[in-house]
């Protein structure tokens, strides 16, 4: 099996489906001739011709509302937003369309379309590149929202994303599109092809949305997360050397409430891990509900480790942010916290 | 060399408002037969006068006049006048259901009911029309079933979108009508997205849209026309510039620095302004930017210049800011009256039959309000509770089934 | 003093504000000739001129932005946005801009905007008048939230937006323009004058931002709320007879974490009550906050009872409301909890 | 009667991709002095032309001719030619800088410098720019600070923005130049509030904002004019078409179905459409349209024709996507050596003067970036970590407040 990183796993799942689905089409801004800012969508232009894969005008309200109105044709269109940051203008399209469209004709529309957008911080793109803006989504009622945080899931996920019948959102951490980040400054980052989810099958293949991936055993502390905040937690774990069992959501809309639940009421402390800010953050949601399942359970109280209620800083962007240090530092103080 | 160190802010103003005299002297009339007509492969570089003209068909005695009076047969010409005559009515029935409590909520399209007939009648059933609220007379067409409507205007058990919408946002798929919203303008986009579809998959099916001249100022109206522009999307793009949008007369978008079709020339896509009280104008409009679209020659954009005769809504009173005679000053006067009056100069059509017409369409409507009721107005009937949560998602997940049982539903 | 109901609250405090301070103007779709389609700028344009107070173009994502501009010159912009539902094509010019004007220019330009809307459901409004936006707000560092819940909250609070050099978001619980609603179906309204809290100053006053009303006290359980909600809860509370303290936010950001925190320290319970749908809502960050704080002091779980995770249903809209049968239910689990 | 029942989606297609050769015949080029010059109170009903044809004043022999050839005496040049030049040279060692690894992120405007020196000329300190990330040169015409520039690009413990702004977003609001930030087009419709406010408080001061030709897509561009056209707001909205958004070619934002100019035409306001590249038509145009705003006649929208001679940014290499050698086939020349030719031509300049203010601007850039150099390139001087939790708000809140404790600064 080939090692892919995820930019490959990226560009294979929509090879795979423009091949095999011709209702499948791709756009964006610089996705055909030049294959992306970020080239996840490299040759295919060339491949699949220019009508499967193009480029549009710089109106991310436009390139959705395309979207929504070719998905109601009965197309599968995966729009690519260069970055998470500029989904906002489309905004409205998302909550007031998208996510409504099935419901308000009583199923005779729906959107089975894909939003593909690169997300977080990490590469000192300042306030406009380096958005988390999950939590958005999260609260809209009819969107689904998928994160993956390996090549072998990305492929997978994508291509379910691709063939589900409702929008989802699709935030690929550009932080390790090249290789699976711990956290640290100033370490040389690891390529994929020393991971195992770097043997990605050449095919088609899925992983279900809506199905967490328990990527470490535990039985001391459950750790939850998604995206880049994976391979961190997996670092601070090792770092505090605690029996975490460390949760990939990898789907926050459908989330898999049933592995979270268990993983709690077994361990009895929670700690959750994001980049985005804080405040009314995804992790707020993952708090109260854990709480609200596993209240008796609890030996400690959950912890929240994020970004900081500011606009994304660029200079102090490893001050921001919540690197193995500070994940470490929740998980001592939720393990030897003492009902 | 002008100069004025004082700059001052400028806030347009209506003709009238409550109390003055209604001017309409605004409007740039032409006489019917005027405007030239293009043949439809015409370059737009060719067009560029259109925009500013105005396309008319039935002269002040009801003649058709000029390069645009289309050929339509006695039967269609009837048919359309019936579509018409139906909207109207079934409109001031509904109307006055709400002042009865039987529904939430209802617009009425009165005066513009040539907008959604006549293209109804030029467009197949396979295109798709994406509506504007105005325009269910582009349903009463194609003999969308009356009950429907008035079951989901009551919410009741019957409601075809099963009490999850508000009255009169439709959907009707099999009608090539698509699901209504209350968000202004986020709609105009997916037509051409949709249009683009049927091009990408090499079918031959075209897009229809509305939008009001209100509606014109949202950033969805200019991002749809860039699309169609750049893709030369096979759809028809039409703006319904009744005057008003709720308090706010035309020139609060606009209007008063120029027409709205002149909006087109920054696409590069034909325009054309068009008589929209006038149902063969607009029937041959349509039928021209179909025909361009059907060609491969991409999109169009019509401004129907029309008058919303009504109130915005039930909730509204329009003589609170617009002087209560001015829908007797509108110039282009009213659109079954003039079909009526052209179909009687043509020779068949007639008085008798007209109130004939009339009071077929008032006992249609009379019995389907009378069926729904029967199946219960707003609060009497519903559909059952567990629809609320159906249809969030194709398959809802455990948050929806969780809830759904803490409601016992 | 004089008796106000909740729209005449907010217009004598844009009168009082038009006529103190020349910066000060106010613009949205038909609040100038008209006065609104709730009537709340009713009598503005006529008493302070068509410059003061006019009709926009309908483009809720011009209007802000003007507001946005008008603001960096010196004005204090008020714009009225028709229905909460249709912030969302501004949204963008909310997070990416009025937000972080002031962050990202060094503080050489700021946003003292105020943004006024109708919010929440209860007139049989659909999916497209009956938003309860708020969390959307919460999460985006930058922006402030407020939401009154009876006529002298609204015209202080709104004084104090408006003078507030940060962007504030004013969200108007419609539902109770003219009265204070218990949630009850089918109960004629109280109008607004059989409340204490009609009694309006004329005059100038504010009421300050970030300082929550312990609107009934009590030692059993605290009850967490803000708009209609606090109405709700107060007629919820009373139907189980418990011993609740129920607090009124006022304003979500800036959040009085003191008042919540003292109160459930002392209670040792919480519920949490919001018109939005659940996930990811608002109340989950109250949630996360209490159960961080007060972990050690808390002997039931905390609840949220809120609206469902469906778009707004418009003919189920009574189905759909956390009506004071689901608070009362939820305040009886929460008292009887045996840890 | 044109018919095809199979419709086909048109994707746009530039003359020319890497291996191609350059073509540029679709520029609708007009020789300098054709375009007529009408008096700036003539109404735009009046001037509809204006926005295909092309204000040009500089010939190919570097003669001033025609209509708008404005009146500017010797030293205004100069300073525009210094301004124009010390923005390249800046560019030129940034760009550098960043390949040191002394900077996260930089933009050259190379080939467009014309466009914001000539109207940083225009306008006086109290009016106010709405800049994209490519007009520095309106900075560089009002000698603003290099070491600021150079401390915010390093983002340093100097810079000016306190480490919270990618670099090259700059913000200076006593030199007329409101902050930049990284969303394409979401301040244009700023400046056309800003001009609404000092015409609101009876002042004189005007806006100008800029915008690419890629992001006249975006809804906010409609927004903007919308509101501009509406209410006369004393602004000038420029299109800056580089021919290039990033790998996209103009036809993707529209550019094969008419010029970005005519866009001006669908809100009634006066559009120009400009030789971007000749110092003297910016500068003339700007003033037109400036003088229309000082005088309460309104908004003018202007498009400048122009070529991004360089890479879109650090980040990318154009040669992946256009032909290599494209930018020496731009038919409208440099804007440095076109202005330069004509004041050698008028007799005040030479090849001496020039190659000593090169020197001279080298010297002051080198000179800036040393001293920036000193406090510290990127990742090694940074503002104190404190500036992350400040202007957030005004006063931060008890989050701020606590987050700050939490991390010790
Ligand atoms: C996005 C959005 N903004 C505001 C509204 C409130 N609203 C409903 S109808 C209306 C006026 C629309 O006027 P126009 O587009 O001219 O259409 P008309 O009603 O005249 O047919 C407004 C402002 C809305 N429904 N959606
Ligand atoms: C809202 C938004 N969408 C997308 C981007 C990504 N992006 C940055 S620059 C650019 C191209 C802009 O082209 P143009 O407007 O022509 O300006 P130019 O760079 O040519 O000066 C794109 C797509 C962005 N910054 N903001
Ligand atoms: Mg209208
Ligand atoms: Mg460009």
């Amino acid at each position: 099996m080939p090692a892919m990183n995820m930019i490959q796993a990226i560009n294979s799942a929509l090879d795979v489906m423009l091949e095999r689905d011709p209702r499948v089409l791709i756009f964006g801004e610089d996705v055909g001739y030049f294959g992306g800012v970020f080239r996840a969508t490299d040759g295919l232009m060339e491949k699949h011709g220019a009508k499967r894969c193009f480029d549009t005008p710089i109106s991310e309200g436009g390139i959705i509302a395309t979207a929504i109105g070719m998905g109601a044709y009965g197309l599968r269109p995966v729009a690519e937003i260069q970055f998470a940051d500029y989904i906002l203008p489309a905004y409205d399209q998302l909550v007031s369309e998208a996510a409504r469209l099935r419901y308000r004709s009583g199923g005779e529309f729906w959107s089975p379309i894909t939003v593909r957008s690169p997300y977080g911080g990490g590469i000192f793109g300042g306030q406009t590149h380096s958005a988390s803006p999950e939590a958005l989504f999260a609260h809209v009622s009819g969107l689904k929202t998928v994160i993956p945080s390996s090549p072998y899931d990305a492929k997978g996920l994508l291509i379910s994303a691709i063939e589900d019948d409702d929008p989802v959102i699709f935030l690929e951490p550009k932080r390790i599109y090249n290789g699976p980040f711990d956290g640290r400054q100033g370490i040389p980052l690891k390529p994929w092809s020393t991971h195992a989810a770097s043997a990605v099958p050449e095919g088609h293949y899925t992983v279900p949305l809506g199905k967490a991936n328990v990527v470490r055993p535990g039985q001391g502390v459950t750790v939850l997360a998604y995206g880049t905040m994976v391979h961190v937690c997996l670092a601070a774990v090792d770092d505090v050397g605690a029996d975490a069992e460390v949760i990939d959501l990898r789907s926050i809309v459908p989330l898999d409430i049933d592995t979270v639940v268990q993983s709690v009421r077994k361990t009895g402390r929670c700690v959750i891990v994001h980049e985005a800010s804080r405040f009314s953050g995804f992790g707020a949601e993952l708090s109260a509900l854990v709480q609200e399942e596993c209240f008796y359970h609890l030996q400690a109280p959950i912890e929240r480790v994020t970004g900081w209620d500011t606009p994304y800083p660029h200079a102090f962007e490893w001050d921001y942010f919540p690197g193995p240090q500070r994940v470490s530092a929740a998980i001592r103080r939720c393990v030897e916290a003492r009902p | 060399m002008l100069k004025n160190s004082r700059l001052q802010l400028h806030i347009p103003r209506p003709p009238a408002r409550p109390g003055e005299t209604p001017d309409f002297s605004y409007v740039d009339l032409q006489p019917a037969g005027a405007c030239r007509r293009p043949p439809t492969d015409e370059a737009e570089s060719r067009m560029r006068d259109l925009p500013f003209g105005l396309v008319r068909v039935l002269d002040d005695d009801g003649s058709a006049v000029g390069p645009w009076a289309p050929e339509l047969g006695d039967e269609h010409l009837k048919r359309g006048l019936r579509a018409m005559v139906l909207t109207r009515i079934f409109d001031d029935r509904m109307f006055k259901c709400h002042r009865q409590g039987k529904t939430s909520f209802f617009m009425k399209s009165t005066g513009e009911e040539a907008l959604g007939a006549a293209p109804s009648m030029v467009l197949g059933m396979e295109d798709m029309c994406f509506p504007t609220y105005r325009v269910v007379s582009y349903l009463m067409a194609r003999d969308y079933p009356l009950a429907d409507l008035v079951n989901q205007i009551f919410s009741n058990a019957a409601d075809p979108l099963k009490g999850r919408q508000l009255p009169i946002l439709y959907s009707a798929r099999r009608y090539g009508f698509y699901s209504l919203s209350g968000n202004l303008g986020s709609r105009f986009g997916h037509a051409v997205g949709w249009a683009m579809a049927s091009a990408y998959m090499e079918d031959d099916k075209i897009a229809l849209a509305y939008v009001g001249e209100g509606t014109t100022a949202e950033g969805d109206f200019h991002e749809a026309l860039t699309f169609a522009s750049v893709f030369h999307a096979p759809v028809i793009l039409a703006i319904t510039n009744n005057q008003w949008a709720i308090s706010s007369f035309q020139g609060t978008a606009g209007g008063q620095e120029t027409t709205f079709a002149a909006c087109s020339l920054g696409y590069g896509i034909p325009g054309l302004r068009v008589d929209g009280n006038d149902f063969l104008a607009v029937h041959a409009a349509t039928a021209w930017a179909a025909e361009r679209a059907r060609s491969n020659l991409g999109a169009t954009l019509i401004e129907f210049v029309t008058y919303r005769a009504a109130g915005h809504s039930t909730s509204d009173d329009p003589t609170r800011y617009r002087p209560s005679d001015e829908p007797r000053h509108w110039p282009l006067g009213d659109p079954i009256a003039r079909l009526k009056n052209h179909m009687i100069r043509r020779g068949f059509w007639s008085e008798e039959e007209h109130a004939a017409l009339e009071a077929e369409c008032d006992r249609q409507v009379r019995e389907a309000v009378k069926a729904g009721e029967e199946i219960g107005t707003l609060g009497k009937s519903k559909p059952g509770v567990e629809e609320m949560f159906e249809c969030v998602y194709k398959v809802p997940d455990w948050r929806l089934i969780r809830q759904r049982q803490e409601l016992g539903v």
